[in-house]
């Protein structure tokens, strides 16, 4: 393929697994980036070379291996800072992955008796929570932007709410789901199942009416966009290092330092402390207040490395290049006979995730033969947001979401392998 | 990795003409089963006479070619042989599907359920396979219980 | 020097590191690996062959790679329950540091009034706690086994309570500590300052006696001796990847089955639930349950590397060669003029961690010097351990900590930085 | 990595004999300083006269070389130069001690106190070299608003 904003075939060459062949000679046709990103040698030869010559525990070693990787560590969260356009690095934490992100946000809520008792949780109005006080995310949601928040309705007593999905897969805006007991609102950026690019500065505007703070679920669109953290206009931005070319194991939460300071801590433990006694502490400044025990020192490293890599390629470029192949596979999906697609089917406010079902076979089926027969990687399920799918009444979709190194010869792979799925259910 | 395909012929065979299928009086005990991860359901009933003789197993379900395909097994295997036979064939089956791949199938013991071995590899497809055997054991049990 | 246990010339050359020079040419002296370990190639390699050409997101996907990945995962699960000994599998939780395991198991106690309300959280009346319960620790514990439980009680009105330290750095056993309103005691394994090894049994037994649960901190213990979770006869066991040649980013928690079911979630998200709706959650069965969104994936088999590594030289035998080397090390340091051992100078029920002062001389200046003129690296400071420091009235101590790379001429080179130390303070 | 040693003569000198040791009288105001993480602690006093010229700095603490040489490099900075003009040392010393080694050091401003330029590379020995000119800054501020 040519691609108008990239070239593709020399970005290939950077990630090894695509040298790779699969059993029984299939080639790897990898549309599963949604779900985790393949990495580039860039990222695993840092992560290499870090752990064979420079590796020591951060912050708290005085000799050349602590300062070392205590160096790399502080400068991979500059380079993320800079990356996601965060006016203080310091507003960046690590955390181990978007979920550990958005907990920590959660956890952040305590009753309002905690107030009362002087506890370290809860002494900041902004973060108390009781019957009546409402939660508001969305139907779109993924499993990880509802389930803490359930969990804190139910430690609170709080009321959990959400805005709708419409039937061509956008947010249903009704400005009454926020009122002004709304104490905050989560919503993704967009959606891991309808590839759905949300409003955010609409749903800014409706919180902060409202003196709400906004969370905003990035997970799937930092890898994909470029996105400044400081002009969406939000409150607190969680997002994850393994769908950015990133390492397993390293997420970022980026929240406004004022915030970050009125909050309780989350998890106990060494290097989040200022000076502790056995019946009191007192905590460090953030970041490092949010960040328990030895932080995931290498991974945060890794992901330092990939957004240097994505910044040299430029995030419009990807953005660019995903845009002409979700549009080059909305065309050719919608030739494949009784397949119907879950989610905007045209290009605008929408990125690079395409779900849909094919009828009367069942998309575990089609995952499973796209990939035994043509090595074709896909995701089948409910892709982490059930809800969602009860919304539109199916069990399950099957997702094919694009990267930068994607082709538009590989949607023609998937769409050869619906060809054949169709036939072998006939 | 995928040792060998896991859509058998046997599988595909019996998805596109399951065995049995189709709710069936008279019955000892009924159970609903769901797999709540994928939506995979079934409704399973069974009928045993007094020597533990399994005279039907009947059913209906909605779900994957692999779970649909494990239904239609289970009735050919089960219908005509007796209460502790089929128990031993689910315990043996359940172990081949738990066992990751890593487990030898004994095909003495399963008969056509050998078909199923390779999906033993994918944790997720392992449950689609089992719904319907785990509904038999449970509705036995009930009967048994009558 | 020759080792009766183990043949470290032939297990240095597994670690990259102690290929490299420092600055200035100085060799690198690393006897800081009660900080961090460092990494052994089997390690590394297993990471980087996996990102490179194995990788992607375990459990939710079917195709050939997300099978790899979650074979490779599952089975460092197997591996590592193996290695400590648990009767299952599924009683290995990774989190992603010892940190995080111990906030778990303080994050699942609620007060009694989210019993009454039905609450996921503290539904089980060995989880809720209230005004007058007790949680006891002790004043020799890592800072990650000390915050977690204050924040508890602050959360609950729960007491904290503590067993205090001998002057020969004992835990000071006082059985009047551990009473019937005891509902968890956690304590370390062994002391990351004194080397102490703690008499488990004994103090589990006096918990069993008040039926209060018992959580060992064995971020100090599993790297460095045989250790079986079940024998111990404790409750919660944690430890952490990175201190026993695993990469960072990677901890266990081992519970007993049992509880574990009893527990409520603790971290909301993908992969911990069983079914989802907007107004509620059904959970998976542990592990799953405790590892939301996805996991530490390449950690946690680097992890598995590390403990194929550990088990082939075998647990015994490092713990011998430990012995010899804190051996030699307490004589050594005896003859160092004005040095005091903080912590068991003899080799009974003790590690290999060697802390000490020296009169005069604070320990940043002596760390310093030892790692700009000799290239060893020790730690200085309070550990995360600053009450411990408190009991002793020193604010900082000089640490040591060996493993099985270590040699006695390492020792000597500690010692000779020693007395240079003091020449240049004289 | 370490460029150049840490331990310049210079500041071992300051460090061996520390210059203007000892709390003093008069003084316009005494502040008291803690550095948790290890425990280092710093008294001190300033006495400025009426044009601003800093008359006497004087201290009492205890803690690392670093910090103690710190302090005596500081006296010696100070007493006889002015409020403003000592602000500025203080706000180039804090740039360089906050520069994880990246910033280059202003002998011009810095004087001596450039000999600390090798603390910056090390976060957790950076708190030591301030102790002392966090606490003369906060003690001026105090001083002028009597
Ligand atoms: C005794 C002890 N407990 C807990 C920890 C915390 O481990 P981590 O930093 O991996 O969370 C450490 C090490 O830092 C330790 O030595
Ligand atoms: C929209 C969205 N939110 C949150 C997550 C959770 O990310 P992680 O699994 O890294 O915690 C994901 C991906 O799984 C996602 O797609």
């Amino acid at each position: 393929m040519t691609s108008f904003s990239l070239d593709v075939e020399k970005i290939r060459k950077d990630f090894p697994v695509f040298s790779r062949e699969l059993p029984d000679g299939r080639p790897l046709v990898y549309l599963d980036s949604g779900n985790s990103s393949q990495k580039p040698n860039q990222v695993i030869e840092t992560m290499r070379e870090h752990l064979a010559l420079h590796y020591s525990n951060v912050g708290r070693a005085m000799h050349v291996l602590g300062a070392e990787s205590t160096e790399a560590y502080e400068s991979a969260r500059d380079r993320i800072a800079a990356f996601v356009g965060a006016p203080s690095r310091d507003e960046i934490i690590f955390t181990k992955n978007a979920s550990e992100a958005l907990n920590l946000v959660a956890y952040s809520f305590g009753p309002h008796h905690w107030r009362a008792s002087g506890t370290a949780a809860g002494t900041d109005p902004r973060f108390t929570l009781g019957p009546g006080d409402e939660i508001v995310i969305s139907e779109m949601e993924h499993h990880s932007n509802i389930v803490p928040w359930q969990l804190l309705a139910q430690r609170t007593g709080a009321t959990l709410k959400w805005f709708g999905v419409t039937d061509d897969g956008r947010l249903d805006l009704d400005p009454a789901v926020i009122t002004e007991r709304t104490k905050i609102v989560s919503i993704a950026h967009q959606s891991n199942v309808l590839g759905t690019v949300n409003p955010v500065a609409e749903v800014a505007a409706l919180a902060r009416e409202a003196g709400a703070l906004i969370m905003l679920d990035a997970s799937q669109s930092v890898p994909h966009h470029p996105v400044n953290v400081a002009e969406l206009g939000v409150d607190f931005v969680a997002c994850t290092g393994h769908k950015m070319l990133g390492p397993s194991g390293i997420g970022v939460l980026w929240g406004r330092a004022e915030l970050l300071d009125a909050m309780p801590p989350f998890l106990g433990g060494g290097e989040m402390i200022e000076a502790v006694w056995m019946d009191h502490s007192t905590y460090a400044p953030v970041p490092h207040k949010f960040e328990a025990g030895t932080p995931p020192i290498v991974e945060a490293i890794g992901l330092g490395a990939a957004v240097d890599y994505l910044g040299e390629i430029g995030m419009e470029a990807v953005e660019a290049h995903e845009r002409e192949l979700t549009g080059y596979a909305l065309d050719a999906l919608r030739e494949v006979p009784s397949l119907r697609i879950i989610g905007p089917d045209s290009l605008e406010a929408r990125g690079g995730t395409v779900s849909f079902t094919l009828e009367g076979i069942h998309p575990h089926d089609v995952g499973q033969i796209l990939d035994d027969q043509f090595g074709v990687a896909v995701r089948v399920g409910h892709h982490c947001a059930r809800p969602l799918h009860l919304r539109f009444g199916i069990p399950a979709t099957t997702r094919a979401s694009f990267y930068l190194y994607n082709t538009t010869g590989e949607i023609d792979a998937l769409v050869r392998g619906l060809h054949h799925v169709q036939k072998v259910f006939a | 990795m995928i040792g060998e395909s896991m859509y058998q012929e046997l599988i595909l065979e019996h998805y596109k003409h399951p065995q049995g299928r189709g709710l069936r009086e008279p019955y000892d005990a009924e159970v609903h089963h769901v797999n709540p991860t994928c939506g995979d359901e079934i409704t399973l009933r069974v009928k045993v006479d007094d020597a533990g003789q399994i005279l039907d197993v009947s059913y209906e379900g909605q779900g994957c070619s692999i779970s649909q395909a494990a239904a239609s097994v289970l009735h050919e295997l089960a219908t005509g042989s007796t209460v502790a036979q089929t128990l031993s064939v689910v315990d043996e089956f359940t172990r081949l599907m738990q066992g990751r791949g890593q487990v030898a199938a004994d095909e003495e013991v399963l008969g056509d359920a050998v078909a199923f071995a390779g999906v033993a590899k994918f944790p997720a497809r392992v449950k689609c396979a089992l719904l319907s055997w785990m509904a038999y054991k449970d509705a036995v049990v009930r009967s048994a219980a009558q």
